[in-house]
């Protein structure tokens, strides 16, 4: 009784692998090469306009990972003024600075991988942290991930 | 004039005596180095396709990274081999080395064609079983020696392991070779001119290709390193090109079992193809050798499919169901030889 | 269940123990001396609790305790299911010391081995009692104690 | 220790053990004693969160559990919701709901690789690993961020659903019911892995009631237990599914009762799909205090934005406990505040912790090789265990 059905599930097992062997399906970005198009409203590293601020420090009290400090500037014209810097060391990409921000002076960009040689460097002050992160050495192909009944996953170029 | 004649005499001695020839390029050392490096990023592949991944591609990228393995050939010669202070040295340092020499003795033994072969004996087939069996001992000696619990376990399952395969395989192939009546491969061979021996006795063709699944710890049966039971079982402690040879021991002992099934099961060189002898006394054994292959291909998909079983179901399949299967293979030769003669 | 029923229940439960059943931000609570916790326990138990969902320890320094609070409830009784009751005992904070509850519920041996980690609470009786998170040659103050202080960063920044 | 038995400490650098360590005594190959040793990942939380306002304590809570982060974060939200005495609008409730299924199937992936690797088959891991992409990607479209969501903050959520989720949600699901079949015949059936499973590390269900297991193990052994049915949280008590519940109580049940869970969810979602009501995604209390200028911003893109309160919340005094049935199991968050910034003691009780019992409990008497058999089908994950 129980051998007969051991023996058919033995072979829809190898039947199943067998057809992925030859079936197409594939879920591999070839990154960095390639890169995937980020959703809209995706929480990248945030990027910082000198402009917009006021200087309210809600982005640093409310950093949980206390990445985001705030740091004086002296601007010509007027007093010391306080911006804020940021350290990716830290940073956990949760994006409380830039949903708290009430003057809109912070924003996503989609860019959430940079490297770099020094700790130090990742230290962002309001000078770079205003500059935005660093754009990629080299320009990857594109690709925009779509869900897909058959294949789970398609990328699409874009 | 004496130059050229000792090239010649060389040219001679290497490739058209069988003796040389084959311990050394067909089925012998080349090919299996040349095997090795294939089946196995054919087995990374394989694996990588079933899984929706791409496997090893960015060594030669055009050619789907089928360099990657030389690659790896070349950073495990390189690599420091570590040999720990807490270890047997001449066990530790010994065994890989007996173990990938007995595991590659065997196939130099194998014939290529009827005529051109490096063994010519009535036991031919009786000496390569004797060969295969030794091969374990040196699992079970370096897992003593390397002094961690890991790799004592580790041989110990082996050990177990091998308690329960070997009965088998030496029955199911008694069971082909009391069809035939010999124990010369190339008599064996020959007389498959006319009824491959899967076809005559399908029940120990059925036995030996498990067996040989089970002996070279091919999924499902890869349990004496069990990396997530055991680490890497006996080989634990092994690195460098130390660990390059125990890794390779086990696909050329696969190498050695699936050109035994060919022979012995699916025709060997037949059909032989006559023109290729043109070219070399040896090339129609290519026959065999494309035989093996597919034997093997299959072995290595099996990765793809499979859990590992555990030490004691192994052992239960290998009492069960594969000591009955070459009782029964056994039987059904008797039966064979009395009704066909 | 509505609140009011189980503190009835547990009123009629813990009969005979001396024990303080009330409300607390919602929560049916139970605060008992150290003394009666396993009477209480047993009592509990028998009334249908029979698991542990948390023990916490809570240091109160200026009044030199640490109350442990035991969050039970129930898998099996249906109305219970829904009740989780915080049994509360206070302890001295220089000699921390409570019997545990292992024997009448199991599934608090962890959790109270957890609290003897990081809070130096002792259970005695507990067969799973030892560093379990910290390190296992760890000494000092229990870190979950309020005078293990921990930096806060401002948010200025130091250059 | 007689001569008769070895000792052997599996971990914490071992390809089978994770983030922590098993001491297990073996009579051959038989374990007569296992015990746990476990903290290697251990960053106090309790203590981290004494330190943090409790808007911060949202992403720090969903960190010590990768794989599930959606229920975490909404357990903690909830008994933060508690203290402030808010309740979040329909339309957030669901889209918890939503985001909190996603992540269950996600994590129920997660655990179905884990436990195919540790069996040997490294194809039930890459695909399960592959196909938990597709509930990553979801998240992704709907919070943002790939792991870590952060999704829940007091009063409801951060985003509303972006245009054309509802089609690539309904491809996605139509996409994992047709992969389900192929797992069921490469892995789940395979007989292999039936060998290993069935029968192996059988709890029974007396022991799970007296060990306060949680979450599919404890389904597994017969228990009729689910939170989101004993005390419905988010929008639960509006939708249709079942507890999965299974008799055996042995590995093989226990990974069953995860694929049956996958398709409740896969359920669930398209119900919220389809009942979620129009409103606003945040308590009006909140909503009142962003600026007008910002509001119509929300509404157009559908992100919220943070009224400058969220920096400073204090709740008044007093406790809260809250509980959530995550994918792995209940979490259960005691908050006590004293009506400063940062609570006085924050409680979180995860459910690897609760399951840690088990492997004292289900190893002897078992072969070695079932180690990783009953670690795998038990979904323990040591980060969230260790917190």
């Amino acid at each position: 009784m129980e051998l007969p059905k051991r023996v058919v599930h033995h072979i829809e097992a190898l039947l199943t692998g067998a057809k992925y062997l030859v079936a197409k399906p594939r879920m591999t970005v070839m990154y960095p090469e390639e890169a995937q198009i980020l959703p809209e409203g995706y929480r990248g590293m945030p990027k910082f306009n000198r402009e917009k601020c006021r200087s309210c420090s809600l982005c640093a009290r409310i950093c949980p990972a206390n990445a985001i400090k705030m740091y004086t500037v002296e601007v010509e014209g007027e007093k010391k003024k306080k911006y804020p810097g940021i350290n990716y060391n830290r940073c956990i990409f949760c994006g409380f600075c830039v949903d708290i921000c009430p003057a809109g002076a912070l924003e996503f960009t989609d860019i959430h991988d940079y490297a770099s040689y020094s700790l130090e460097d990742l230290v962002f002050k309001p000078d770079r942290f205003a500059e935005g992160p660093p754009p990629r050495p080299f320009k990857p192909k594109l690709v925009k991930p779509m869900l897909d009944e058959e294949v789970g996953l398609k990328y699409v170029p874009g | 004039m004496q130059v050229s004649e000792i090239i010649s005499w060389l040219i001679n001695l290497l490739f058209y005596k069988p003796e040389v020839f084959c311990p050394i390029f067909y089925p012998g050392l080349v090919t299996i180095l040349a095997l090795l490096i294939f089946i196995i990023w054919l087995e990374r592949k394989i694996a990588a396709k079933v899984q929706l991944r791409y496997g090893p591609l960015y060594v030669t990228r055009k050619a789907g990274g089928i360099l990657q393995l030389l690659a790896d050939l070349l950073r495990y010669m390189f690599q420091e081999p570590i040999i720990p202070k807490t270890v047997d040295k001449i066990a530790f340092i010994a065994g890989p080395v007996l173990l990938f020499a007995t595991a590659y003795v065997p196939a130099a033994l194998l014939p290529a064609t009827a005529e051109f072969t490096g063994l010519r004996s009535e036991l031919s087939l009786l000496a390569v079983l004797a060969l295969l069996t030794l091969a374990p001992i040196f699992d079970i000696i370096i897992g003593w020696g390397s002094n961690n619990k890991f790799s004592l376990i580790g041989s110990m399952r082996e050990g177990y392991i091998v308690m329960s395969y070997e009965i088998p395989m030496f029955l199911s192939t008694l069971a082909i070779a009391m069809v035939y009546g010999s124990l010369n491969i190339v008599e064996i061979v020959e007389m498959q001119s006319r009824c491959w021996g899967i076809l005559l006795n399908p029940i120990a063709a059925a036995t030996f290709l498990l067996v040989a699944l089970i002996s070279t710890a091919r999924f499902p049966f890869e349990i004496a390193e069990a990396e997530t039971e055991i680490v890497m079982g006996p080989y634990t402690e092994y690195s460098g090109i130390l660990y390059g040879l125990l890794m390779g021991a086990s696909y050329v002992k696969f190498y050695v079992l699936s050109m035994l099934f060919a022979l012995l099961f699916l025709g060997g060189w037949h059909p032989s193809i006559t023109w290729l002898e043109k070219i070399h006394p040896a090339a129609p054994g290519l026959v065999v050798f494309i035989k093996a292959l597919i034997i093997m291909v299959f072995g290595i998909f099996l990765r793809a499919v499979y859990p590992r079983f555990r030490v004691d179901q192994a052992i239960r399949v290998g009492w069960h169901l594969l000591f009955m299967l070459s009782m029964l293979s056994i039987a059904y030769s008797l039966a064979v030889i009395w009704l066909v003669g | 269940m509505k609140l009011e029923e189980v503190l009835e229940l547990l009123k009629a439960a813990l009969s005979g123990v001396e024990c303080l059943i009330g409300e607390e931000s919602g929560i049916p609570t139970v605060r008992v001396h150290p003394e009666n916790l396993l009477e209480a326990a047993k009592k509990l138990k028998e009334s249908g609790f029979d698991h542990v969902k948390s023990v916490t320890g809570l240091d109160y320094p200026d009044e030199g305790e640490i109350e442990v609070v035991y969050h039970v409830s129930s898998y099996t009784k249906p109305e219970l299911t829904k009740v989780i009751v915080a049994l509360k005992a206070r302890v001295k904070r220089d000699s921390p010391k409570l019997t545990s509850l292992y024997g009448i519920w199991p599934s608090s041996a962890y959790l109270e081995s957890e609290t003897y980690d990081l809070m130096g609470v002792e259970f005695e009786g507990n067969p799973k009692q030892r560093r379990l998170l910290l390190p296992e040659d760890y000494e000092g103050i229990p870190p979950l104690r309020k005078d293990f202080k921990i930096p806060v960063e401002g948010v200025d920044a130091v250059e | 220790m007689s001569e008769r038995t070895i000792e052997l400490y599996i971990g914490p650098q071992h390809p089978g053990s994770g983030h922590m360590r098993f001491d297990i005594t073996l009579d051959g190959d038989i374990i007569v004693k296992a015990e746990p040793s476990i903290g290697y990942v251990h960053r106090s939380v309790e203590k981290i969160a004494e330190t943090k306002t409790y808007i911060q304590i949202a992403p720090l809570v969903e960190r010590p559990s990768l794989a599930d982060t959606v229920n975490p974060n909404l357990g903690y939200i909830l008994a933060l919701e508690k203290l402030l005495g808010i309740e979040a609008p329909p339309r957030a409730q669901y889209l918890r709901t939503l985001a909190a299924e996603a992540n269950r199937i996600h994590s129920h992936f997660y655990g179905i690789g884990i436990l195919g690797i540790m069996l040997g088959s490294s194809t039930a891991f890459m695909w399960a690993f592959a196909d938990r992409e597709i509930m990553i990607e979801l998240l992704q479209m709907l919070t943002g961020a790939r792991i870590t969501y952060s999704y829940v903050i007091p009063g409801g959520v951060r985003r509303d659903l972006p245009v054309g989720f509802k089609e690539a949600a309904e491809k996605a699901l139509r996409y994992l019911e047709r992969r389900l079949k192929d797992y069921e015949k490469l892995f789940f059936e395979n007989p292999v892995t039936v060998a290993r499973l069935k029968g192996v590390g059988v709890l029974k269900k007396e022991d799970a009631i007296a060990l306060g297991i949680v979450g599919p193990n404890l389904r597994a052994s017969g228990v009729h237990y689910d939170v989101r049915r004993i005390e419905p949280y988010a929008a639960y008590d509006d939708l249709d599914f079942e507890v999965v519940v299974k008799k055996e109580g042995d590995s093989y049940a226990r990974l069953m009762a995860r694929v049956e869970e996958i398709k409740q969810s896969m359920r669930i979602i398209r119900q919220v799909l389809e009942k979620i009501p129009d409103g606003p995604i945040l308590h009006e209390k909140y909503y009142k205090m962003i600026p007008p200028k910002t509001r119509k911003q929300i509404e157009e893109t559908g992100r919220l934005k943070f009224p400058a309160a969220f920096a400073t919340l204090k709740p008044p005094k007093g406790e809260a406990l809250s509980r959530v049935e995550g994918a792995r199991g209940e979490f259960l968050y005691y908050v006590v505040s004293d009506g400063s910034p940062r609570p006085y003691r924050f409680r979180m009780v995860s459910p690897s912790f609760r399951n840690v019992w088990l492997f004292a409990h289900l190893l002897p008497g078992h072969r070695l090789a079932d180690i990783p058999a009953i670690y795998g089908s038990i979904d323990y994950f040591p980060p969230c265990a260790d917190r």
